[in-house]
């Protein structure tokens, strides 16, 4: 092993006169030194082998198979081999002994600004586009004469500012004129975000005067606009936040709001939920992979089911016996929380499993600079969605008036015809259901482990309480308002800090309103 | 028929479930695999498995129920530093033998405890080095769940750091409560703090439950690895197997072991453990390497020392040397540590890492940090006639009664 | 309804066998060789006296909750507060022995780079002080919470979940290395007490007897609360507040008044607590551990305060006894106690005792509940 | 033909025994009435007959059909409406939705608020959107009385309903009665304490005392006088 | 305000409570003197009970004052338990007694005393006030259910149990919601005797519907509606009072 070491030193020392000899370019790539490689990834770029784009993005994946002294290879996607110097199907066999070119950020940032060179000339716009981007980001001079060349033949506006500014991030780093300097500063300033920022903030000392008072001039600007999106960006994490906690809580003003049921098992039916999602998904990569991009779609309904069930046998067998003891609901759902526990980390195991993320979900949207996740966009639509339906439920049909009725005076709703039972069934059923569906989104955000409930029972417990007992809409605008105020106190006061005055300022809140935020009016209160 | 027995103390219930328990199983399998190989001492071995349910008063009485009622020889157990801090005076009081398995913040050496897991120096240190010098990081963010490993990391890396020139203003540090599962603010934060001009890098501490969510968010929120590398501590193949690892190649973390370290032995563990658990997608992580290394360490001194009295086997680990699981072989030296390489491995798509550094040779534990005050004039040897877990090398006194030997 | 007396039969009971755990835990333990079929082994001795600190606790949560009808989520945060005062001085007990030889410093100051002790740590070398401590942090805390909170007329679950948030609260903060106060691995590997180590025998029989003093003392002191006037108005205030007022109760006074008594009382057990358990961290103050002691009282019979001693001591050891013998199943049988708890004895183990025809009780009831609804 | 027969009734509260060997008939288009002094069992009777307290011994049948192993929302559904003493309105439901909890034995089609409800109590229409729990002591009893009359009862039972009602509404209320019970296809049970009011209304009088049923008989056979004698203290 | 500055000892001025918009009070004056009865009737929903919540601090009125014993004190600034204090007792229009308490301890809690909280600490039951719940007990006829639960009472124990409790109490004003109410018409005229002999020495308003008992009362007798007062005098006056007999009393 020390002995292929010292061999493959010897090999890079050897090819650090440059030589662009294709060989030579393969033997910097098989190289264990990051270095080499680094410069290889260089030299195949501008080595004008029509193979050069292919294969370098065939390192990223592992595809690009090298050796020293041996002519380099690249799987397509395909399958089938590739000469890298020939561009050609190579001979079978003929990868024996090589090895994939060694990747680390560095190589895949070098990489990325390679193809990006390579690909200023695609057919693809969009493609343009990208590459635009990954040499503003590279900022190599080397790919100037590339870019250029792209830049008289551009047609697509988009694409064309882009490659502009690529260009100026480019001439802000050679020792071009003042002027070209001082008007590359103002293209780069146009992007107004981070990116801009982190090339005008990193000119260097020596730069010009004009440049570097332009510079900061536009860093100035650009600051500003970005401390302003930071408010509203932590309003957009607030209301974010907000939503969780008020789909992790719409389920428990259910079965405690409104029944008032001291349910200590409603994080569980949240797991029960997320597990669900998980089981959509590995069978549907089992049996159906071509629905993977659907499989929230499918996991929604049934973990409503799932936990829902879970929910009505519950009623069935323990809760129906604890109505009027109002207390004791507490130490019997205590102790069929740590069993559900218990029985997922039987069934799943104790560790996390793995709920992936659609496409569609994945990534972000930018919105005049404001980065707004798709997933979180998605969890507030899906809180609301969720709660108005609950809402409408609740107030619109005949479930609804006579859960409420039930849960006023249970033995005055029978007297009127009302089937209490059912009602109670049906009622805990639907406030499980309605948390397995939370669990969902929950999934997409959060640890999809036995422990799931516990970290979001006392949270909802709070937004409940403080919304006021037994008003859904106390629920949503406490939601909000808990997640809203703690992501304005986080940037100042810390995670932990924040959280702790955040409890406090709900504690004296309570002092002001001992009901909550809608609380309860009239004389039957406490009568 | 007399049996030996070997205490096993991980939570498998609470929080920690999530990663004692894999532990408490590898134990398992290495106690049933020695018994097929005769056992020690021409003894079988006898696991004795409790659940201190991750509640830390627990934990100690669980010790003492093992150490006390049980009397075993020797015990596996605990993750976190409090779980330890808790057993502590259990074990020296009883005078057991503990293997804790988990890197660590340091500052400690008991007679009584022979940490298998990584000293600060043995991961933290080696990481920012790395990132320092492959990927040219000038800014640093590290971002730690707010309890003692990552603050006592942290401390140590920021002074780390300013030895090395790094200003302050390139330093930003965060904590995060246990369990934090809304990560929107402290990601783009991140990113605004990335955004100065400088390479910039976030070195986490974040521990446990928290990680999840916290990578989800990193890779909703497009932070690629190419831009702003995240390198972590306390993430490893059991944590990534929750985790949808797509968008997250390329981040890194630094252990002494990994899943995808390419030798006989490794090969040979991960086909013995997907055997032992009947599940071919089960990974392995450096803690269950640090416990199959602490085992094996016992079984040898054990064997050395001829008996399983606790004095004679704490005596006789010291200098035993077993394989380790990376292509070495690990020591336990007098300050109850062990030598260890260090790997640094980027995330790849399949949830494994791929090694991208690993240290020449193997390095030993500074229990002791030599950048914080209190603890950089401290050594620990054990071996007489110095048997200090704390000696002051500067007043050449031991400190502190009930670690010196008694 | 409560039986009026100050000691019935079910208090003579209960004060007999603490007497008796008295003399027989330490003296089976100490006098009798290991060898010996009765001898109490060390083990157990500790673990014993941590059950009487826990059953003193569900006592205080009985108190106001089985009494008063306040149901308190955070009564963890006064047992934590009285640990932690004790804790303290448990730790300035070490003195120069600590790991990094400070004669001054704890360990994790040394640590922390601090120079000198912070104020809040000065006294806690005085035991009277420490002591002193052990009520009055815990009895403040709840006096300054119940002022507001009862004057406000915070009640149900409003203030059981304020007081669930205010333990969070003391949690997240005592996580936080900045309170000095250990951060999360809170204070630990304490050395002695008066000069005694606390891991000798003699001291662990000593702690033993004191915790069944406290516990005993505390019954007393509770009992003669439920059974004066103060006791009746108090059910008058769980079960009609609003019309308690009317009959010209100051009600907030009485609740202010039970609820700092209950807290004291939860503050010494967890100073009993923590020397006998040998740490102290933030850990105490999670919720999940108030409403842990609420669960106690409920399976040993809400308003019976015998009954919250024996669910406080019965619960746990189940839990010590389950989480040894059936390791991975544990959580059903103890999951599954809580529901047959509920179900069939609803006054708890103390309705068992107290009739032995709760098993007619629950078939009446089942029938009430199958046909008409009630 | 009756429509109610009770035939020997025991009912208790744990060992205490409420009803003893009670028997009581209520025809359709006849109003029955229950007097007693207080404490004496009259309303653990009607609940035995709405089924909110389950009976030890005896039956109860309905039109013939034994109504006693029900559940009340059965025997609702059957046409037993029941206006408790005490009115025990649903507080948090408007006005509306509390008359509306009376829909829930009824077929679809059937589902609406008899409009001689509002006749008979007025304030009722004007204050619809107002929650039951924020009505006056009176307001609430008309409630509860519209309530019941929403699910079209064949047998109504009223456990005092004049308690706290002001005298006009009361002469209202006994208006109502009448016709209910002119109408003929109802049969009324009607605890009263009021004997005048209960001797004009009444034509079956039952007097309770201690659990028992000590005088049962056409209204023609029991003098005002008599009444009084019996449930005077 | 030490000094008396009205012989009245209530005084309601322009009293108005608004719920949401609605007036359940609206400019209601009243005065009560001392040792005297007054009977209120009115329709349901006349603002009666709301009349009674605003005399013992359970409403805050919207506007107006109250003040009690000549001025002293005005009600509308203190809680309920300070206002029992002063000497105002209550029965409420549905029976609420202490449920889970016997009946004999109803009437204990309710006896006048220093009802601090350390004053109940150190004290329990003498002979003296044996003897003064036992007297009580026998007024309302419940000294066999003494060792009864007060919530398996019947209804109209109920009603019993809170007039002892408002007898033992000792107020100067009793405030007394539908007393006949679920009351045999002996045990009606029963009831009025006991008013007419408390208020012998103390002040009284009764509410009630029932006219037979207004009348056995034989006191000025006040009407409200809509929140203020339609009409006062005797009985007889009022209920030949042509709105009063429209709104109230019916034909
Ligand atoms: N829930 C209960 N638990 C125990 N005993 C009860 C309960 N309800 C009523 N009782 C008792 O049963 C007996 C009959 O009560 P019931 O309510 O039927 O009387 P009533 O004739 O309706 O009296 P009233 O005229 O006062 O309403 C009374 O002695 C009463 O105390
Ligand atoms: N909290 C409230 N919200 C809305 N309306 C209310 C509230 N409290 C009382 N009211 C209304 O105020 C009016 C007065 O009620 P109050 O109970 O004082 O009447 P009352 O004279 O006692 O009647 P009754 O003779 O029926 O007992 C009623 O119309 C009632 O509906
Ligand atoms: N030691 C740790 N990782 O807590
Ligand atoms: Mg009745
Ligand atoms: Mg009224």
């Amino acid at each position: 092993m020390t002995l292929l070491r010292i061999l493959l030193c010897l090999v890079a020392l050897a090819g650090v006169a440059r030589a662009a000899e294709p060989q030579a370019i393969f033997d910097r790539l098989a190289s264990t030194k990051y270095d080499d490689i680094e410069a290889g990834v260089g030299d195949l770029a501008t080595s004008g082998l029509p193979a050069a784009a292919d294969a370098l993005s065939a390192a990223l994946d592992g595809r690009l198979l090298v050796a020293p002294g041996k002519p380099a290879l690249f799987k397509t996607p395909m399958g089938t081999t590739i000469d890298v110097a020939t561009n050609a199907p190579a001979a079978a066999g003929a990868d024996a002994g090589l090895k994939p070119v060694r990747v680390n950020n560095r190589i895949r940032r070098a990489v990325a600004t390679a193809i990006g060179t390579l690909t200023l000339m695609s057919p693809d716009a969009s493609a343009r586009l990208r590459a635009a981007e990954s040499v503003f980001r590279g900022r190599d001079p080397e790919t100037l004469p590339a870019l250029d060349k792209a830049l008289a033949a551009e047609k697509d506006e988009r694409v064309l500012a882009a490659m502009r500014r690529a260009k100026a991030a480019i001439t802000l780093t050679t020792d071009a004129p003042e002027a070209d300097k001082v008007a590359a500063v103002a293209l780069v300033a146009e992007r107004g975000d981070q990116d801009g920022l982190v090339l005008l903030r990193g000119l260097s000392e020596t730069a010009p005067e004009a440049v570097k008072s332009a510079a900061a001039s536009a860093i100035q600007a650009i600051e500003t606009r970005q401390a302003m999106l930071a408010r509203v960006q932590d309003v957009a994490y607030g209301v974010s936040l907000g939503s969780v906690l008020l789909l992790a809580a719409v389920g428990l003003a259910i079965t405690f709001g409104v029944m008032g049921v001291i349910n200590m098992a409603h994080g569980e039916m949240v797991m029960l939920g997320a597990y669900t999602t998980y089981l959509v998904q590995d069978l549907l990569r089992t049996f159906a992979p071509g629905l993977m991009e659907g499989s929230l779609a499918i996991a929604v309904p049934a973990a409503f089911l799932v936990a829902g069930a879970v929910g009505v046998a519950i009623e069935r067998l323990v809760i129906r016996h604890l109505y009027g003891r109002p207390l004791e609901t507490l130490l019997a759902t205590f102790g069929i929380s740590l069993m559900l526990q218990q029985a997922v980390r039987s069934i799943f195991g104790p560790s996390n499993r793995e709920v992936s993320t659609p496409d569609w979900l994945s990534g972000s949207l930018d919105l005049f600079g404001l980065t707004l996740t798709w997933n979180r966009v998605a969890i507030v639509l899906f809180a609301l969605a969720v709660f108005f339906a609950l809402q409408l439920v609740l107030k619109k049909t005949t479930l609804g008036l006579q859960v409420r009725a039930v849960t006023q005076n249970r033995r005055m709703a029978s007297s009127m015809g009302i089937r209490t039972d059912r009602i109670d069934a049906l009622t805990f059923g639907l406030g499980s259901g309605v948390a397995g569906m939370a669990g969902v989104a929950l999934s997409q955000i959060d640890n999809v482990s036995p422990n799931l409930g516990q970290g979001y029972i006392i949270d909802s417990f709070m937004v409940v309480v403080f919304g006021g007992v037994g008003n859904l809409w106390g629920t949503l605008v406490g939601a909000l308002t808990i997640g809203v105020a703690n992501k304005l106190l986080e940037p100042f006061a810390g995670a932990v800090l924040g959280k702790i005055i955040l409890l406090v300022l709900i504690i004296l809140f309570i002092q002001k309103r001992p009901r909550g935020l809608f609380a309860l009016k009239g004389r039957f209160v406490d009568a | 028929e007399e049996t030996i027995k070997i205490g096993i103390l991980h939570s498998l219930s609470g929080t920690m479930a999530i990663s004692e328990t894999t532990l408490k199983d590898v134990m398992l399998m290495l106690i049933e695999e020695q018994n097929k190989k005769g056992g020690v001492l021409g003894k079988k071995l006898q696991p004795v498995v409790v659940d201190p349910a991750s509640n830390w008063p627990l934990f100690a009485e669980k010790a003492r129920e093992l150490l006390t009622k049980e009397k075993v020889a020797a015990t596996f157990g605990c993750w976190t530093s409090v779980s330890r801090k808790s057993v502590l005076p259990v074990f020296e009081e009883a005078n057991g033998i503990l293997f804790y398995p988990v890197q660590y913040e340091g500052e400690e050496s008991s007679k009584n405890v022979f940490y298998t897991g990584a000293a600060p120096n043995q991961q933290a240190i080696p990481a920012v080095d790395y990132l320092m010098n492959e990927e040219g990081v000038q800014r640093w963010v590290l971002a730690g769940t707010d309890y003692v490993y990552p603050r006592t990391t942290n401390k140590i890396l920021e002074a780390y750091l300013k030895s090395k020139g790094v200003a302050q203003e390139d330093i930003l540090i965060n904590y995060t409560p246990f369990g934090h599962s809304d990560w929107q603010t402290i990601v783009s934060e991140i990113k605004k703090f990335g955004s100065s001009g400088k390479k910039t890098a976030v070195v986490s501490t974040i521990n446990g439950d928290a990680n999840v969510p916290f990578y989800k968010e990193l890779g909703n929120q497009g932070v690629k690895a190419t831009d702003i590398p995240v390198v972590a501590f306390s993430v490893g193949e059991e944590e990534l197997a929750g985790l949808d690892t797509k968008p997250l190649v390329g981040h890194l973390a630094a252990w002494n072991y990994f899943m995808s370290v390419d030798n006989e032995a490794n090969k040979a563990f991960i086909e013995k453990w997907q055997a032992f658990i009947k599940n071919d997608k089960r990974v392995t992580n450096d803690p269950m390497e640090a416990h199959y290394i602490g085992f094996n360490m016992w079984v040898k001194a054990v064997e050395k020392a001829g008996t399983t009295e606790p004095d004679a086997v704490i005596d006789a680990l010291i200098g035993v040397s077993v394989p380790n699981l990376t292509g070495g072989y690990s020591t336990m030296m007098p300050n109850h540590h062990i030598t260890k390489p260090v790997l640094i491995g980027e995330i790849k798509e399949d949830g494994q890492f791929d090694t991208v550094f690993e240290t020449p040779g193997l390095l030993v534990a500074n229990e002791w940090s030599p950048y914080l005050e209190g603890s950089k004039d401290l050594i620990a040897d054990w071996r007489k006639p110095l048997s200090c877990g704390n000696f002051n090398v500067k007043t050449g006194k031991c400190g502190g009664g009930a670690k010196a030997s008694q | 309804m409560t039986s009026t007396r100050l000691i019935d039969f079910k208090g003579y009971v209960f004060l007999a066998v603490l007497v008796a755990a008295v003399v027989i835990v330490p003296g089976l333990n100490l006098l009798l060789p290991a060898d010996n079929p009765f001898h109490i082994p060390n083990y157990l001795v500790p673990l014993l006296g941590k059950y009487l600190t826990y059953a003193l606790l569900a006592l205080a949560v009985d108190l106001v909750w089985g009494y008063c009808g306040i149901l308190s989520l955070g009564h963890g945060a006064f047992f934590a507060l009285g640990g932690y005062a004790i804790g303290m001085h448990l730790m300035r007990e070490i003195g120069p022995r600590g790991v990094y030889a400070n004669p001054e410093l704890p360990d994790f100051m040394v640590f922390l780079n601090l120079k000198e002790l912070p104020v809040w740590w000065w006294g806690f070398d005085f035991f009277p002080y420490a002591a002193l401590m052990v009520l009055l942090v815990p009895g403040a805390l709840a006096f300054v919470f119940g002022w507001f909170a009862f004057r406000s007329r915070v009640t149900g679950v409003y203030l059981s979940i304020i007081t669930q948030a205010l333990t969070f609260a003391l949690l997240l903060a005592f996580f936080r290395n900045d309170m000095i106060m250990g951060g999360n691995n809170g204070l630990t590997d304490f050395k002695d007490i008066f000069g005694i180590p606390l891991q000798t025998q003699g001291m662990r029989a000593s702690l033993f007897a004191l915790s069944a003093l406290a516990l005993g003392l505390g019954y007393l002191l509770c009992r003669y609360i439920v059974t004066s006037n103060f006791g009746k108005v108090l059910v008058a205030v769980r079960d009609q507040e609003s019309r308690t007022r009317f009959l010209g109760y100051k009600v907030e006074n009485y609740k202010l008044v039970v609820w700092v008594i209950s807290a004291m009382m939860a503050g010494v057990a967890g100073a009993l607590y923590v020397p006998q358990v040998g740490i102290i961290n933030p850990g105490e103050f999670s919720p999940a551990n108030s409403i842990e002691a609420v669960i106690w009282v409920a399976v040993g019979g809400r308003g019976t305060l015998v009954g919250a001693a024996l669910g406080a001591v019965l619960v746990n050891f189940a839990k010590t006894w389950l989480t040894g013998a059936f390791p991975e199943l544990w959580l059903f049988a103890l999951g599954g106690l809580f529901v047959v708890v509920t179900l069939f004895l609803p006054k708890g183990i103390m309705g068992l005792i107290g009739s032995m025809d709760s098993v007619k009780a629950w078939t009446a009831r089942r029938r009430a509940v199958a046909k008409p609804a009630e | 033909m009756s429509a109610l027969t009770v035939s020997d009734l025991d009912l208790y509260y744990g060992a205490a025994q409420a009803l003893k060997k009670v028997s009581l008939t209520a025809a359709l288009g006849k109003v029955t009435c229950v007097l007693g002094r207080n404490g004496v069992g009259k309303t653990s009777l009607m609940r035995a007959v709405a089924g909110v307290r389950p009976i030890k011994a005896g039956s109860i049948t309905l039109n013939g059909e034994a109504i006693d192993r029900l559940a009340p929302h059965e025997r609702a559904r059957r046409g037993v409406a029941f206006v408790p003493q005490g009115r025990e309105i649903f507080p948090l439901l408007t006005v509306k939705e509390n008359l509306e909890t009376g829909f829930a034995p009824l077929k679809r089609k059937d589902r609406t608020v008899p409009s001689e409800i509002f006749d008979l109590f007025p304030v009722l229409k004007s204050m619809l959107g107002r929650r039951g729990g924020d009505l006056s002591g009176g307001q609430q009893q008309q409630l509860a009385i519209g309530r019941a009359l929403t699910t079209r009862p064949k047998l109504l039972i009223l456990d005092e309903p004049t308690e706290g009602i002001q005298p006009s509404i009361i002469k209202d209320i006994g208006r109502a009665i009448n016709l209910l019970r002119s109408r003929g296809d109802m049969a009324i049970l009607l605890v009263e304490q009021y004997v005048e009011f209960a001797h004009e209304l009444a034509d079956e009088i039952a007097v309770m005392e201690r659990g028992e049923i000590v005088l049962h008989g056409p209204k023609s056979e029991i003098s005002e006088e008599e009444l009084r004698r019996r449930v005077a203290v | 305000m030490d000094q008396k500055i009205s012989p009245e000892l209530l005084y309601l001025n322009d009293v108005s409570v608004v719920f949401d918009g609605f007036r359940a009070l609206n400019s209601l004056s009243l005065t009560i003197g001392e040792k005297e009865m007054r009977a209120i009737i009115g329709p349901n929903g006349a603002g009666k009970t709301t009349m009674m919540d605003v005399i013992t601090g359970k409403t805050r009125p919207t506007v107006g004052t109250a003040l009690f014993d000549g001025g002293v004190h005005d009600l509308t600034k203190l809680d309920e338990a300070t206002i029992a204090g002063l000497g105002i007792g209550r029965k409420f229009q549905t029976p609420t007694v202490i449920e889970n308490h016997d009946v004999e301890t109803n009437v204990e809690l309710a006896l006048k005393a220093d009802k601090g909280p350390f004053a109940k600490l150190f004290s329990r039951r003498t002979p003296q006030v044996q003897e003064r719940i036992d007297e009580i007990l026998e007024r309302v006829r419940l000294k066999n259910a003494r060792h009864r639960r007060a919530g398996d009472l019947s209804h109209g124990q109920k009603q019993w149990l809170e007039i002892g409790m408002l007898l033992a109490q000792e107020p100067k004003l009793l405030l007394v919601d539908e007393p006949a109410a679920g009351m045999t018409d002996a045990e009606t005229a029963d009831t009025a005797v006991l008013l007419r002999e408390i208020a012998e020495t103390r002040s009284v308003v009764v509410v009630e519907h029932d006219m037979i008992f207004v009348r056995d009362l034989g006191v000025k007798v006040t009407v409200l509606h809509e929140g203020s007062v339609l009409a006062e005098g005797s009985l007889d006056h009022v209920s030949s009072n042509e709105r009063v007999i429209e709104v109230y009393l019916g034909r």
